[in-house]
């Protein structure tokens, strides 16, 4: 066993091990609990590097370390992780990250007084991340899973005393239960046709051929085969985390939490984590298209949604005035484009563009959690406006972020990963629609990035937090430049010209392609980017807006279209309006049953009574009376008499279990035994 | 008689002592430790079904012996926890007084 | 104990055995069991003793010394015969029951006492082949023996009827209590670590050197220190001995539980307590530093119980010298070590030893992260729990001294 | 060896009896400590030497403090520990009620047809128990595990009674 696999558990034992620490930690002891949450997170990068070397030297291996938890009966619950290059690449994107994230944090949170609780959280989330990058065994990733929506949760709600942040607390840990009600259904599903949830057991492991095969012989379930409807389950959870179409209300509103946090768990890990578990089931996932009899394959599901997610959320995102919302939608829609690049079958494509989003996304996250620090907490970008002169640092950075985002050719990371995703797309053989669903996102994205840069940076400042922000403290800016190297250089691993990425994640050598050959396809996105810009910087560059109240020109040139964007196409009422509407719906049925049709019965019944009654009471006052009165008096004497063996006398009770135990043995005894 | 049937002659003799003291006595502590006896009876019976009846596996017994005894101690833990919280309610400890639910 | 000695060790160290053998060999083979098991009770019983009785002069010597006055000098040279003018003294005396005391209980309570706490000689090993009981659990025997004086001291406490004896009581009850979790909590890593609870399957698991110089002894492994640290400050504890010996306390309760005690009963306590230290010692000897194992390939010439010797007496002066040094704690600083410091580093340095041994496999450069890892899970929380527990109680500093 | 036993169990039935039927709270909670030591003294001369250490270990060690703990925590003084000898009625129902049970109990046994002693008990080493522990019941013991945190936590919460009530702590 390398020594590198020994060691990988480490990776996330060691910021488990700082979350335990900063617990113990009284409040005082704030330079403490940071260091040591930054030293294990230093250390988990280190390790996970070393564990990438180890898994360059054989990218087509799957290095497993399983062993037995417990015995369950005669089966056993077995765990282990997990080294190969898509593992080990995770853990170093996530060690990274979060190491530049919690250093950012350091300058962000300073005056929060409640920083020990902070790191504590945040060590604690990164530990689960590690858990769910590394596990081997379904059920230990599903643990850490869990883990990850806890400490998202912790996070989001971190400033519980603002209503709004509670409430997003909340919605966002109940959305996603609801996902991860399916992952789990899944999981069951599959341990209890295949017996094992490891991933790879040396051929037992249930994305191994073997186990595949059995899956696949076995008989449709309601018209799907099983794999498909496993697959379909395990996407479930996959689509709450990483806020998929109908589950992605929960993310806009997790903005509420702290800005490093937005950044760590809803921009760079987290909300990837989905992403990332549909690439590590692929095969899985992938398998149902082999089989003839299945009317519908699992990818195609993931396809589709992956495009309705893209073109919503980058939609919704054009007509966002809060700064952090519109990055949430942004994130949305990329995810969707990672779900896209999945469904239609090349998971190297999601892997990249999920790497080169994590470090973009977070650059521009905290690019604006920069601004906020400085503009004292005013995220609205129409009171924003001007920092370009007195930010700098934070201004070319944010740009950087901003250009890669929306993918201007050749230099910018974003640029490479999202021209792989559309070539993916438009090599898929069942439909070209998500390939047009991206093109249209690629358009949106650039005309709202460049809307975002245009309001927040140029133009006067248009409001006295904007006028008084300054450049921010060294521990805040250089991370950002870090990342900002990162977004650009990342994109190289991955051009058609040189696929280093596609052969180290897949283990075969990929043979390069040549610019030219598709080359159709990236002349045109590139052309619709350009559109973007264009389009962004017509409508908000050319002339500033002036004062925060000045309308919005998109706004000013379709209202209506603007304000069903703004208010996030109604998603969130059109739930409450169904989901809550069936709730009022049943009660007000209930109580209309109550009130009219079981109420009317009796009234009627009463009324019969009554008028029997009156009919009766002649012969009643003659003579039935007397026996009626004694028939109570009986009744209720046999009452009191019940109700004397409830005597509350403990005693009683045990004297009275005696008793019938006796009896009961008896009976066995006399009845021989049996 | 085999010693078998004397291990648990011996455990039923126990556990009746122990009902008897918890029926009888009206101190809460005393009906506790009673409760303990009878556990421990049981306790006794898995020793020697382990020591004599055919075991399922050589340490069965033994292992069930040992909840048995954790169990007992959570039992006892709780039971005179319960003992205080009734004492800091009624300034006494006297059981048949502690009957506040009756019907 | 093993009938032959090892063949391959010297004559000295199979001295005491041949001894046994040739005294036992008088007998006809039948008897020879019991003459054994006997012979053994007496030397423990002899060795015990007398060494009862010259601590007893050490302890007022050391003290003396350090409280720079001679101490007994008067009795032999240097005050050699004092301990047996004391026995003298002790057994010449009246002995004295109150009359409202419960007089089972007062009579039964030294009993008990001395008896449990003789119980647990028997399964220490002192050396090579001295080990008067072999059996497979017998870690957890001597913690059940222990754990029985408990009640005596209690039983002497309620028996006298006296009000400071029963405060005495409660005080014994509340820091026995306390103090047996964090005892036993550090015994479970040596248990995990050397697979076995048998105290000489513990001494055979930390024979060996490495590279032939650092004996493998779990005192020089990061939780065995730690554990070693927690064991020694809780047999303190257990043993009523200063800094913990408020049941004792004769500044406040005259002399707690001992206050109506006197003549041979009191005598009988004192040589309990001095029972009980030897035995926790010799356990803390059994468990964290090698048993009777010597500290160097070149010295193992030296007979094993030698060896035990010198480590137990090394660890009793280390107890007069800590009852020499520290003032009496109060009794909510008493509970509050051991709940909320002593305990929780006990588990956590579980886990440490969890980790160790699950790490045993790496070799090479690993072993430097292994080192870094478990001591940091060592220091780590001691200093974090450390600073929240003498949290307000910062040195004195007295302007007029 | 069935004399060596009987007279284990008569002694701890014995104690056991007068501990039940002693007017002086301390001496029944003495005299049961004896008992239990009865017990473990049974296990161990049924071979289940383990098992007896650990009789020893929590009930003489541990439950006898708490419950002396509790006796002397809930009395206003210290005659007060004479708990009053049963009422006729409720002795007499009692002893009824267990005779009643031992009565059954012994039918049972001397009826039920029972396997006879082997030669010697089944040898287990603590290693080997400690595998079953892991192995077998690896379940049960996480169970067992919980259980008794539950326990302790619930008593600490019960015997502590609650925060004191502040006013303006209620959100």
């Amino acid at each position: 066993m390398p020594p590198s696999l020994e060691t990988l558990w480490l990776v996330p034992a060691l910021p488990l091990l700082a979350a335990s620490l900063g617990a113990l930690t009284p409040r005082g002891g704030r330079r403490f609990s940071a260091g040591v949450a930054i030293a294990a997170m230093a250390g988990a990068l280190l390790l996970s590097c070393l564990a990438l070397r180890a898994a360059l030297l054989d990218p087509s291996a799957h290095l497993v370390h399983n062993f037995r938890w417990f015995d369950l009966g005669n089966g056993a619950v077995e765990l282990g992780w997990l080294l190969d290059p898509l593992s080990a690449l995770m853990c170093v994107m996530v060690s990274l990250v979060g190491l530049l994230i919690f250093i950012f944090s350091l300058g962000y949170m300073c005056e929060d007084e409640n920083f020990t609780r902070f790191f504590c959280f945040m060590s604690l989330f990164a530990a689960a991340m590690l858990g769910v990058v590394i596990a081997n065994s379904l059920l230990l990733l599903f643990i850490s899973w869990e883990l990850v929506g806890l400490a998202s949760y912790l996070l989001i709600g971190f400033w519980f005393h603002k209503p709004a942040a509670a409430a997003a607390a909340k919605k966002a840990f109940i959305t996603t239960r609801i996902g991860d009600l399916g992952l789990l259904l899944g999981l069951v599903w599959l341990y209890d046709s295949t017996g094992s949830l490891l991933l790879y057991d040396g051929g037992n492991g249930v994305l191994e051929a073997g186990v595949l095969g059995n899956l696949g012989t076995m008989a449709l379930a309601g018209g799907l085969a099983v794999p498909t409807a496993i697959s379909l389950l395990i996407f479930c959870g996959a689509a709450g985390k990483s806020g998929q179409f109908p589950l992605h209300v929960w993310l806009p509103d997790a903005m509420e939490g702290p800005t490093p946090v937005s950044a760590l768990i809803h921009a760079a890990t987290m909300v990837a984590a989905g992403v990332f578990l549909i690439a590590r089931v692929f095969p899985l996932i992938s398998y149902d298209q082999a089989l003839a009899a299945d009317p519908l394959h699992a990818l195609t599901v993931v396809a589709a949604i992956g495009a309705v997610t893209a073109l919503l959320g980058a939609a919704i995102a054009t007509a966002q005035s809060d700064l952090k919302r519109v990055l949430a939608f942004s994130t949305i829609s990329q995810l969707g484009y990672m779900m896209l690049a999945l469904g239609v079958g090349s998971w190297v494509a999601a892997i990249f563009h999920l790497l080169t989003h994590a470090f973009f996304k977070a650059l521009l996250f905290l690019a604006a959690g920069s601004v906020i620090h400085a503009a004292h907490h005013e995220q609205d970008i129409r009171r924003l406006g001007g920092l370009g002169r007195t930010m700098r640092t934070t201004y070319a950075t944010f740009a950087v972020g901003m250009m890669a985002l929306s993918g201007v050719p050749f230099l910018f990371s974003g640029f490479w990963s999202k021209e792989a995703v559309l070539h993916a797309a438009s090599e898929w053989a069942v439909s070209q629609l998500p390939l047009y669903a991206g093109l249209v996102g690629v358009v949106l994205t650039a005309f709202y990035m460049t809307r975002l840069l245009c309001e927040v940076f140029w133009g006067p400042a248009r409001s006295p937090e904007a006028a008084h922000a300054r450049e921010n403290t060294g521990v805040i800016t250089v991370p950002l430049v870090i990342l900002a190297i990162g977004s650009v250089g990342l994109g190289f691993l991955g051009t058609p010209a040189w696929p280093w990425l596609e052969s180290a994640l897949t283990g075969r050598p990929v043979a390069p392609r040549s610019l030219l050959e598709g080359g159709g396809l990236m002349a045109l996105s590139i052309v619709l980017v350009a559109a973007g810009l264009g389009a962004g910087w017509a409508l908000y560059g050319r002339k500033v807006r002036v004062s925060a109240d000045a309308k919005d020109p998109f706004s000013a040139a379709a209202p209506r279209l603007f304000g069903f964007l703004g208010a996030r196409m109604r998603l969130d009422e059109l739930y409450a309006a169904t989901l809550g509407r069936l709730n009022t719906l049943g009660a007000a049925l209930a109580d209309f049953m109550d009130r009219w049709v079981w109420g009317g019965a009796v009234g009627f019944l009463a009324l019969l009574g009554e008028f029997t009654g009156s009919v009766n009471s002649e012969v009643d006052e003659s003579g039935l009376n007397a026996g009626f009165n004694s028939a109570s008096e009986r009744i209720r004497g046999a009452g009191r008499a019940y109700s004397g063996a409830q005597s509350g006398d403990a005693q009683g009770y045990l004297r009275t279990v005696a008793v019938a135990f006796v009896v009961l043995a008896l009976l066995v005894l006399l009845g021989g035994g049996r | 008689m085999s010693p078998l049937q004397l291990c648990l002659a011996f455990s039923s003799l126990l556990f009746a002592v122990g009902l008897t003291g918890a029926l009888a006595r009206s101190n809460s502590i005393l009906v506790l430790l009673g409760l303990e006896l009878m556990l421990t009876a049981g306790s006794v019976n898995f020793i020697a079904f382990w020591r004599f009846g055919p075991p399922a596996s050589p340490a069965t017994g033994v292992v069930f012996a040992i909840f048995a005894i954790a169990v007992a101690a959570a039992e006892t833990a709780v039971g005179l926890a319960l003992v205080i919280a009734v004492y800091r309610h009624q300034r006494n400890i006297r059981l048949p007084e502690a009957n506040r639910l009756k019907g | 104990m093993r009938l032959l000695a090892t063949t391959d060790s010297s004559l000295l160290e199979r001295a005491p055995v041949l001894l046994r053998d040739a005294l036992s060999g008088l007998l006809p083979p039948p008897a020879r069991w019991t003459a054994n098991a006997l012979i053994e009770i007496v030397a423990i019983l002899a060795v015990f003793g007398t060494l009862f009785a010259f601590l007893t002069l050490a302890e007022r010597k050391i003290l003396g010394r350090v409280q720079n006055r001679p101490g007994p000098n008067r009795t032999g040279w240097f005050g050699l015969l004092q301990p047996f003018a004391d026995g003298i003294k002790m057994l010449t005396k009246e002995d004295i029951v109150p009359h409202a005391a419960d007089p089972v209980l007062h009579y039964l309570a030294p009993v008990a006492l001395i008896a449990f706490s003789l119980l647990t000689f028997s399964v220490i090993p002192y050396g090579r082949d001295l080990l008067a009981v072999r059996m497979d659990a017998s870690v957890l025997f001597f913690f059940a023996a222990g754990s029985a004086t408990e009640l005596s001291v209690f039983m002497a406490g309620w028996s006298s009827h006296n009000k400071y004896s029963l405060f005495a009581a409660m005080r014994a009850l509340a820091q026995l209590i306390s103090y047996e979790l964090p005892l036993l909590l550090s015994v479970v890593p040596v248990v995990l670590a050397a697979g076995t609870i048998s105290t000489a399957g513990v001494v055979a698991a930390q024979s060996g050197w490495k590279w032939g110089l650092v004996p493998h002894w779990h005192v020089f492994t990061p939780w065995g220190a730690a554990g070693f640290a927690i064991f020694m400050v809780s047999a303190l504890a257990e043993s009523n001995r200063s800094p913990f010996d408020l049941p004792e306390a004769e500044s406040e309760l005259i002399a707690g539980h001992l206050t109506e005690y006197s003549g041979f009963k009191y005598a009988l306590f004192f040589m309990a307590e001095y029972f009980g230290m030897c035995a926790l010692s010799g356990m803390a000897v059994t468990l964290f530093l090698g048993g009777w194992q010597a500290p160097l390939p070149a010295l193992e010439f030296v007979p094993s119980y030698a060896w035990f010797a010198l480590k137990l007496l090394a660890l009793i002066a280390g107890f007069m010298w800590v009852r020499a040094t520290l003032p009496r704690l109060r009794i909510d600083q008493l509970t509050r070590l051991a709940w909320k410091f002593l305990v929780p580093l006990a588990l956590i340095n579980l886990g440490t030893a969890a980790f160790w041994s699950l790490t045993y496999p790496w070799g090479g450069s690993l072993q430097l992260l292994r080192w870094a890892v478990a001591l940091a899970l060592v220091m780590g929380p001691f200093l974090l729990l450390g600073r929240r527990l003498s949290a307000g109680l910062g040195a004195r500093t007295y302007r007029y001294a | 060896m069935n004399t060596v036993l009987v007279i284990l169990a008569l002694a701890t039935l014995g104690t056991a009896a007068v501990a039940m039927s002693l007017r002086n709270l301390l001496h029944s909670v003495l005299l049961l400590t004896a008992t239990w030591a009865g017990v473990a003294a049974f296990y161990l001369w049924a071979g289940a030497e383990f098992v007896a250490f650990a009789q020893l270990l929590v009930y003489v060690g541990a439950i006898s403090m708490a419950v002396l703990f509790a006796v002397l925590l809930t009395r206003h003084s210290r005659d007060d520990v004479a708990a009053p000898p049963a009422a006729r009625s409720r002795g007499v129902y009692a002893a009824a009620a267990g005779a009643a049970v031992a009565g059954v109990l012994l039918a049972a046994v001397s009826l039920a047809p029972l396997a006879t002693a082997p030669a010697r008990a089944p040898a287990v080493s603590v290693r080997q128990l400690g595998g079953e522990l892991m192995g077998a019941h690896a379940a049960s013991l996480l169970a067992v595990a919980v259980l008794l945190t539950v326990a302790l936590v619930g008593a600490v919460v019960l015997a502590a009674g609650g925060p004191p009530e502040k006013p303006g702590d209620t959100p």
